[in-house]
This record gives C-alpha cells, structure tokens and sequence, in this order.
C-alpha cells in the first residue's frame, strides 16, 4: 500500500470529507497561512479556498460556541487548535455546550463539530505549549476523543469525527507528524472504541496511546532482545476506550505497563489499571506501573525536557522492573524528537 | 404586529408567569430553579414579534418570556419545570434548557454568555446558506462582561452575520448593581459600537419601541448588512431566582422597585391604547383569566403526566 | 466540642484568616449580597466591608488571571465560584497560570491564589450547574486540590489554603452546607495530603471524597446491620492524595469501593484504584468498584436525577456484590437532598 | 530620556536579536522557539522609558525587547534561551517565559492575552497598597482580540487602576492581517474607549512619541485617574516564530515588509538627531559594536554554564 505522513493523511481525510460533504468548513487561526498548520490544512485550502478553509480572530472562548451553533444548525465545523493548550480557553463550548447538548435538550438534536488539538511535544515548547490533555477529555461523556498513533487512523479516526453526529476531540501530537506509515487511498473509518493490537506478545502488556504507542513498540524492541515477549496495545480512541482489549491482553500477560504523555494522577493511565483492576484483578502477577510525565509542569532546558518526557527507555525499564528481570543491559534510546531542526 | 397583539402576549406571559411562581412556591413539586421575567415582557414580546417563524431566538437563565414570545409550546415548558418526559427537553434540561425548534425557539443555556456565541454560529451557519434567516439572542447586563461578548461581537461584525443581540439590562447582576460592575459614564451600547455594529439603546419598558427597534434590525440583518446591537433597559420585579421579593430581603430598595412598577410594560400599554380602544381594559381582564385558566391546565396536564424512566437514563448522551 | 454548619465553618474560617491577615481579599460575584454565598461570605462581609469583600464583574477568565497577577504581587485573593462549572472559563488562570507560575519561572516566586467552588448537587441544576470537577483539578501539578467533607475540614483545610504558598482549589458540595459537626473555634490548620478514617472497619474498604464520605458512612451504618464492618476513608484532599492509607486500608481489608459524585472515566475513582493497583494488588481479594455517577450529563427530572446521584444505597450494594453476600435486604436510601426546600 | 539614550537602548535590542537570530539559525542550540521583535524596537525602548525601576511590565510571546527595554539582564535572558540553569527562569521557561523582578519585567507569558489580566491584578494589589506603581502591560493586535481583554479593561476601568495596556499593533497575528480579524471601520482604541478608558493611538516606529504618551500615561495612572490605553502602530520584519525572513516565503508581499524597513525606527531616530548631533551616526555604528560583542560575549558565558541538574526536575513545582 502507498505510504503517506502523519500530516499528509489528516490532509487527505480533511479533502476527501470536504469533497463529499459540503457542509464541512475548516477553521482554526492562521489554517490558511504557507505552514498549513504543519501541512495539514494547506491542500484543503489549495483546493476549497477562503470560504471553507477560514482564517478566525483569536477568541477560543466565543469559538467553541460558534462551532456549536453552527453545527446545530448544520454546517459541521472542523475546528483546528494548534495547541491543545489553547483549548483551556475554549472548554466552556466543549463541555457545557458541545458535550452535553444532545442530552440537555432532551436527544432532539446533536451539534457535532470536530476539533483537533496538537501537543506540542519537543524544542522547549514549555509548560504551556506541550500539555497533553487526553485524560481531561475523557473524563466527559457526551465526547468521542480519539488519539490517532499512525498515519492510517490519522485519516481513518478523522474520516469517522467527520461523519459523526457526537462531538469529537482529536489529538495528535506533533511529534507525530513526519511518521510514515501505510494509508489506504480510498476513505475508510476508524470506528470510535476500538483499539488495535500494535505488536502481540506474551509476556507484558503495554497499554498506550498517540506518539507513546511508538515508545512502547521501540521498547518492545528492544525488550524482545531481553527474551521478553511485549504485547502493545494502541487504544486508539480513550473515549470509548476499548476496556475490552485491554482486560483480554492483560489476563493473557498477567502484567502491565501504561505508558502516556499526560500526568499519572487522574490521568489516562489511572483509567487503564483501574478497568484492569475493576475487571481480571486477579490476573495481574505483578503491581501495574504507570510510565507517564513526573509530577511537574513541562520545563524547557533540553535535559530537563528530555527527562521529562517519559519514552521507551523508561517503559523498557518499568516493563523489566515488572518481570524482575536484570535491567542493567537496557541501551540508551534516542528521544523521538532527537536531530529535529528549529524553530518547530 | 398590533399593539393590542402586542399587550396580549405580555398579558400571558406574565399570567403564566405569575401561576407558576405562586404554585411553584406552595408546592415544591417543580425541582429546578426559575428566573421570572415578570416586569421585563416588554423585551421578548417586542423582539419576537419582529421575527419571523424561521428565525432562531437563544435565551439564557432567564428565558421563559422568550420562550413564550416566540412561540414556544406553554404545555411543554410547564411539563418540562415538572420533569416530565413530555417537557420541551424530556425533562433532562429543566428551566433553563428551554428548546421549541418547530417554534425557532433554539435554545436556552444558564452559564452566561454562552448564547452570545452560539447564536452567532448559528447566523454563520445561516449567511454561508444564504437563507435569510435571522438568529436573535437575548442576555443580560451581567452577560455583556464576559469575554464571550467581545469575541462574538467581534466575529460576527467581521463577517456581517444576521445576528440580533439583545441585551436587556435590568440594572442588576444577582444583587449587584450595573454600576458596581461596569465602568461610570460608559454603556454596552457603546461597547457594541466599538466593533462597527449598528446599536440602539431602547426603552425596554415600552414594546412599540422595542417591536419597532427589533423591526428594523431584522431587516437590517436580512438585508445582509451584518449585526445588530439593542440594549433595552427594563427592571425584575421579583428576586433573581425564585418566586419571592426581594426588597422585602432588603437586596434592592423598595422604592426603587416601586418605581419600576409604575412602568410596569403592560399597564402602559393598556393605559396608550386607552383612548382609542376604551375596551381594552376589559380585555385585559378577560385575557387574564383565559391565560390562568390555560396555564393551571398546562399545570394539570403536566403533573399528570409521566416521569421519563429511568432506563432512559443514558439515552441521549451519543448518538445511536 | 462546640457544634457548627459547614457553611459556618467555612464563614468562621474566612473571617478568621482575614483577621490574622490583611492580605486576604475575598471576591466573587455577589459575596456580599443577602446570602452572603450561602451563608459562607456574610459575617466577612459584614466584618471587613467592601473594602475586603469585594463583589466582582462577570468574567472568570480575566479574574483568574487578575488573582494571579495580584497574588503574585502580594494580595492573598480568595476567589469564589458559586458553582465550579464555570470554572471551565478559568481554567487557563488556573492550569496555565496559576498551577505552574512558580516553576516556569524558575522558582523564584508564587501566586497563592484560592479559589472555592460550589458543586449544585440536587434541586434539578442540571447538566451545568451540578459538575464535581475535582478529577481535572487533580490531574495537574503544582495546586492543591481539597474536598473537605465535615465542618472541621472544611474550616480546617480552608486555614492551610489560606496559608499556603501554592495555589489551592477547594470544592465544596452544597448538600453539605447544612451539616452540622464539631470545629474547633480556634484557627486549626487542617494539612494537605493527610486522609482521614472516618470509620473504622476490617472487611472492605470505601474510599470517599467530599459529600460522599457521608453517603459511605451512611452505607457503612446498613452494612454493619448486615454484619460487614465497613472501613471508610475520607481523601480530604485529592491533591495531594493520601496513597498509604488507601493502600495500608486495602491491604487490612481486601476489598475496595471507591465512591465519587465525578465521572468514572479518568476520574477519582480511577485514581484510587490504580493507587492500589499500583501498590498493593496481590491484597484485592475481589475487584474493584467505582460507585458513580452513570456515563451521562446529569439530569433534571428528578427520578433521573435521583438514579443520576449515587449515595448510600448503591455504595451499600456495591459493598455487598464485592463481598458476594446476598443483597435482597438492602433497604431504600433516602437521598441526602430530601425534604430541601428550593429554589436552592 | 534623551532622544539619544532611547537611539542606544534601541540599538541594543536590535543587536542583541540579530546576532541571537543569526546564532539561532546556525548552531540549533537555543531549543526554545523565539519571537523577534526587530523593526519593533521603538514601542518596547518608549514605554519602558516612562517606567520607573519600581514600576512592572508584562509581556508575551514577543518579550525579548520588552525585557530588555526594562533593564532585564541580558546574559540572564541569553542563558535561558540556552536552557541553562543560570537563566532568568533558570532554564524552565524558555524564551517566552521572561522574568527579571530586580528590574521590574515581572514575567511574560505564550497564551494570548493572559497578561493583559495579570498586569490588572498587579495594578490591583498596588492601588490597595496605596503604592504609586504601575504595571504595564504589552500585547499585540492579535490578542486584543481574546475574550480577556474586554473582561480586564472592564475590571481596570471600574476600579481605576494604575494599569498601561500596550496594544503594539504590528498588523499581523502569525500570517493573518488585521482587518481579516476586527471589523472594518473600527479600532482596538476605539474599543478600549468604550471602557471609559484615556486611550491613544500612536506611530510605534517613533520612539520619542511613544516616549512621550506612555510618560502621560505613567502620570495619569500614578495620580490616580485609572488605567490608559495605547495602541501602538508598528510592524515585525522577521517571521512570526523563528529568525528567517517570511517575504521570502510569501507570507506577506515584499514590498510592505520594505516599506515598513524604510520605516525602521532607529534609522528614523538617527536621522533627526543627525542635525543636532552630527557625531550619531559614528555613535550609533560604535554602540553597534559594543553590543553586538556583549551579546556574543552573553552567547558564550551562556555555553560555558551548567545546565539544570535532571535532579532538580520536580523542584518548583509547590512550596518546599
Ligand atoms: C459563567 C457564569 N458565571 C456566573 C453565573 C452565575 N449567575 C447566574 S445569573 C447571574 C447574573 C446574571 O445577570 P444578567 O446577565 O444581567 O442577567 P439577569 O439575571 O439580570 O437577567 C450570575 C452571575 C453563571 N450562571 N455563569
Ligand atoms: C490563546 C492562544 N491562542 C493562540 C495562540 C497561538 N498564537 C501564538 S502568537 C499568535 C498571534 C499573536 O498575534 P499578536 O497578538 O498580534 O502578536 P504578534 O505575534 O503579532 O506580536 C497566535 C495566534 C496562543 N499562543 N494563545
Ligand atoms: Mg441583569
Ligand atoms: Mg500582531
């Protein structure tokens, strides 16, 4: 099958939704500029020009509302932060509105807008530009939020957002972006709460999500030259999260790792040990660990960023603390983000 | 409209009003909070009856006027203070979540603002359709200090939505005075200029005034001209949630309260009309009693109706 | 011990903390009108004046941000929401701001800003105005987050809050205002982080937060009519979270229920129980359970919103099924909110 | 302050952002995005100017000019960029997170507009002291338009606070024009007005009339009369994150971006001195030199230093 980027698939989802239905209208501040908004508004714009790829003024607040109106009144905005961050402005319009209209209002009507949220993980983008905030959305109901960790359900979890009649929240996380990965042509949905098995293995599961699906699959590299057989699953979606999977893998393993980028404390990785723990307890052989950010907010000095992004080093060393197995032979790995060249 | 047309539908908001408050007083059997608009009729019936069917109206925590005035179904909203499954939101949304899509009656939301921003989406989505549909939204004096004003003001100035703002600024926030919370010798009319849209301070109390402002801001919005801004001065009469009084609480001063019921909206209207329609009066009488009679029945109707089950609970949380 | 409401407690508190300290400034939107927030600003009011009590304009986001910048320049801002849903329009002062000023700046100051919010349990306030949030409060470093739940606390914890040097929400439920429980008059600081057994027990632990402590003491009263000695541990704060009496309580028992007025999904109760799956798993002798509100907005209709609020008798069977005794004689509940008089 | 001490401090800004633009680009080692602020230097050196030490800034993304304008430590700004322990937020900020509280830049921040409230919370702590400080605050036309800045106007105006809002419009918010954001016909002056709030619109590539309104603006705020408002004309010659040049790129025509250069506001200053002062173009070409190796000489103290110890990653984050 025909390879494309991370950023290439979200783009020819966002053309190939846009070609079908006309009332998809991108949005989002500067999603019209030469960037494209890491290359994936720009052929939309290329294609449907400044009435359906719009620039806006700056006011995630009043934004977040307006998509709500408006999808409730039929146009169906796809509305594009280029920092997750930001979405602390917009998170009246998420959770008071756009999560809860259908129900407040007694299922007579659905306001389905779609945002997706970038992490801007790497090159000092610091504590307010890097936050991952997956576990926040997910703690709503009345939200899909997908987190897309290859090319194919970029496009697939964006085709599926599109023809939705829930709200959607995706996140992708920059660091994903110049991945390559198989992507079929055609468009074809990624259903909402349905993970998918990354790489099968026997002996530990690791249960991830975005950009950490890649850590743990380096990791279950590198584990499966200590004899150990990894199993990583990619949630794909955290809401609906696929309780299924997960409990299946782990009562096979009888141990688990959860790797994320957001914060341990009520976080995705809460999520997953406590639907482990809720359902095959008895299964587990071993304390669950959670390999996630420390305990602070992101600091910029690239030692510090590089320590505080947790990645497949760390996971290979909770997955062998797990197992009690020797850990004194784990190599170094690169950081993801390593020989990436500025500004960002 | 008719300024006999006018005075009736203010006449049966406040009725409705007036027996919901007292009943919803002595019996605690609605479980939500309720904004009363009595005193601020003049408002929704003004804005409304400049409007057509297929335009839209939003509303906030105080909304049951506007609701009435654009048509809402009275039995409904009744039936939705009650927590019935026949109430306009099947009992999921309770007083402030008032809806009538048949009626244009949108939606009502009680974090304020909200509507601000909605409704200005929904009149984006009207101009890319190129329908000529309006999209009004009412909000208060307090509402216009939240962010969420300037950016939709600001957006929907930018792109020329058909988007009517109504302020009704009723002089209070809670307890808290307009001048303890905006700044002296300004107006949010004045605020609303500063983005190039067209803005008209009103006298809310006075509903010829309001429908004509209204009216040519409908118009000025269907013409494609963009936004436009009312602020209509007006006054509750009653505490900012509940049934009760509150001056009797000492929050506002009973003179003050008094004098905004000397100006009460229908009154005056009656007391205008007088001198050519000497019959209005009594029609104002009769429209009272055909109104509390119709409002007790709404009342009825909704108490004996079904609760929604309780397997229901989750139903209308996704799509299905 | 002399006997106070919580709302008294929490009033005695301010007034107490504003005496000992001219820093302190309460705001909020009508803090100083006739009910005085229910009860909680009043005698402040009355003590201090305008000049200390200080009613504020609509507009949460700039607020937040204006403590901060106050804080941080010295003043002692003590904000109130009235309801902690919108608070979702101060959540960039508070997560952007406020949770990370003393770090991203390199440790060289603070902004100890307070804020209370109000969760509107009951009375049909419905989808917006009855969210517990203390699950997203708790997932970000650098605040504290308390959910005091007996008059003493909520006195207690409102003191250390009002001393700290780190920002700090505390989220008050409203069905507790009128609970009346013995306070200590004098200014006694109730610390961060240090949990609470607010009933002893052997066969099963009920780790509750806020309001619900009361529906597990509740339930633990049947339970005990059924011959299980529930144990009940009361977080008083969620951040920081007391990990080892959770866990040295588990570890007696063998049987864990979590009880939270927030959403399961990456919520309170997912925390708890990955705390214990994190640290003592081999002592689940049965798995864990999340006693919550179901996955939907909450409701209006009161029987909705009576099946929407969990209490004592769903904690009270949940016990059971974890025991595997038999349940049939589990009697009705009344819910904490009977017999309110409104409009609330 | 002379005409020809704000030419110096200028031309010390300019120095110092070139040659770290030129150093960004080549070496890759400063691992924090940057915004430059060149061509913008006479808003960041005027204002400052009219502050006192005791006196507080604020700023955003766009803070390097800022920072240094208000006295900000130069090697301490330098270090950070480079992430080391010895920055001015020792290495957790990065270069949008500026802090010098010896010198008064109290902090800059990357979300839009927060600042704009924190520096009316500072002026709010220094009116209840009594104190005669001013906070002021810089940000651009882009975050003018976030909801925050109507709700702190809002709050400054009515409690007359000692507050200067900073409005540097550089006519672009990334790639976007203003008038593809605010309504045509309007202004963020005329918006500020609507507060009630002394505002002024100034030519920000003029660094003696920024000079002189923002020492109005000081007086008024120290005396009592409440917050002031300058918006500030101006234009960024480089790209909107980065050191390149974005006419390069297309991003916006070359010939506006010449035609602001022709603008620059150092060449301007020089040349009216040039009659008065016929030495200041040799002291200008003399400062150029001074600055440029102190800044190389910051670049190179800032390699030698320390990083932060991977130890100390949590700390900072509460109280000890
Ligand atoms: C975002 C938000 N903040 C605060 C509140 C609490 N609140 C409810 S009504 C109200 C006052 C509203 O005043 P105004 O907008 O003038 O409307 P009025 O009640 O006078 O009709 C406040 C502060 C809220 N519902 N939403
Ligand atoms: C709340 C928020 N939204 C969006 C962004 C992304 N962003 C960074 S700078 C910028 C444009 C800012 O324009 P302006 O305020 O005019 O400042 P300038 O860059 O022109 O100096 C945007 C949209 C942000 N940092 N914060
Ligand atoms: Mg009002
Ligand atoms: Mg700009």
């Amino acid at each position: 099958m025909r390879k494309l980027t991370y950023s290439q698939a979200i783009s020819e989802a966002t053309v190939q939704c846009m070609e079908a239905d006309p009332s998809i209208v991108l949005a989002g501040q500067s999603v019209d500029d030469h960037k494209g908004v890491y290359g994936t508004t720009g052929d939309a714009f290329a294609r449907f020009g400044s009435a359906r790829v719009m620039d806006i003024p700056n006011g995630e607040n009043a934004f977040a509302g307006i998509a709500v109106g408006a999808a409730s009144m039929g146009l169906r905005p796809l509305v594009v932060h280029t920092r997750d961050d930001f979405m602390f402005l917009a998170m009246d319009g998420i959770f008071n509105l756009a999560a809860k209209w259908r129900y407040m209002y007694g299922n007579r009507g659905s306001a389905p807008v779609v945002m997706r949220g970038i992490i801007g993980r790497g090159w000092g983008q610091g504590a307010t530009h890097s936050q991952s905030l997956q576990s926040l959305f997910g703690h709503f109901p009345g939200l899909y939020v997908a987190t897309p960790a290859s090319p194919a359900d970029a496009k697939g979890l964006l085709i599926s957002a599109l023809r939705a009649d829930t709200p959607v929240i995706l996140l992708e996380n920059r660091g994903l972006y110049g991945l390559e990965g198989e992507v079929p042509e055609e468009p074809v949905a990624v259903p909402f709460g349905k993970g998918r098995i990354a790489r099968a293995g026997d002996d530990i599961t690791i249960v991830a999500a975005s950009l950490m699906v890649h850590e743990a699959e380096r990791a279950a590299e590198v584990l499966a030259g200590h004899g150990v057989s990894a199993e990583v699953v990619d949630v794909r979606s955290i809401r609906p999260l696929d309780d299924a999977m997960i409990c299946e893998s782990v009562a096979k393993t009888g141990h688990l790792v959860v790797a994320d980028t957001s914060w341990a404390r009520y976080g995705f990785s809460a999520e997953v040990a406590a639907v482990v723990a809720e359902n095959v307890p008895q299964a587990l052989r071993a304390p669950v660990r959670r390999v996630t950010p420390p305990d602070c907010p992101a600091p910029v000095s690239w030692p510090l960023e590089n320590a505080f992004n947790p990645g497949a080093e760390t996971i290979t060393r909770a997955c062998l603390e797990t197992l009690r197995a020797a850990q004194d032979s784990v190599p170094e790995i690169e950081d993801v983000m390593a020989g990436f060249i500025g500004p960002y | 409209m008719e300024p006999r047309q006018l005075l009736r539908n203010m006449v049966r908001i406040r009725c409705a009003e007036e027996v919901i408050a007292d009943v919803y007083r002595d019996e605690q059997q609605m479980r939500t909070p309720v904004h009363f608009s009595i005193g601020q009729e003049a408002t929704a019936v003004g804005v409304c009856a400049a409007l057509r069917r297929e335009d839209v109206v939003y509303s906030g925590h105080r909304c049951h006027a506007h609701y009435l005035a654009k048509g809402g179904d009275l039995r409904a909203m009744v039936a939705e203070f009650y927590g019935r499954e026949s109430g306009c939101a099947s009992g999921r949304g309770g007083s402030v979540h008032l809806t009538d899509q048949e009626a244009g009656f949108a939606a009502s939301s009680a974090i304020l603002g909200e509507m601000i921003s909605v409704a200005t989406g929904a009149a984006w989505a009207f101009a890319r359709e190129g329908a000529p549909r309006v999209a009004a939204t009412f909000f208060g004096d307090g509402a216009s200090e939240e962010g969420v004003f300037h950016e939709s003001l600001n957006f929907a100035a930018l792109h020329r939505l058909p988007v009517i703002f109504v302020c009704e600024n009723n002089q209070y926030a809670l307890g808290s005075p307009v001048d303890a919370r905006q700044p002296p010798g300004t107006s949010i009319t004045g605020r609303a200029r500063g983005y190039g849209i067209r803005a008209e301070q009103v006298d809310g109390n006075d509903v010829q005034a309001v429908y004509e402002a209204a009216h040519k801001a409908a118009l000025h919005c269907r013409e494609g001209n963009g936004p436009y801004f009312l602020e209509l001065d007006t006054y509750r009469w009653r505490e900012h949630v509940g049934p009760h009084w509150d001056h009797e609480l000492g929050v506002r001063p009973r003179d003050e309260v008094e004098s905004w019921i000397e100006r009460c909206p229908i009154r005056r209207t009656t007391q205008a009309l007088r001198a050519t329609d000497p019959g209005i009066e009594d029609a104002v009488a009769a429209w009272d009693r055909e109104f509390r009679a119709e409002v007790r029945e709404a009342i009825a109707l909704a108490k004996a109706s079904p609760f929604p089950r309780v397997e229901d609970l989750l139903s209308g949380t996704y799509e299905n």
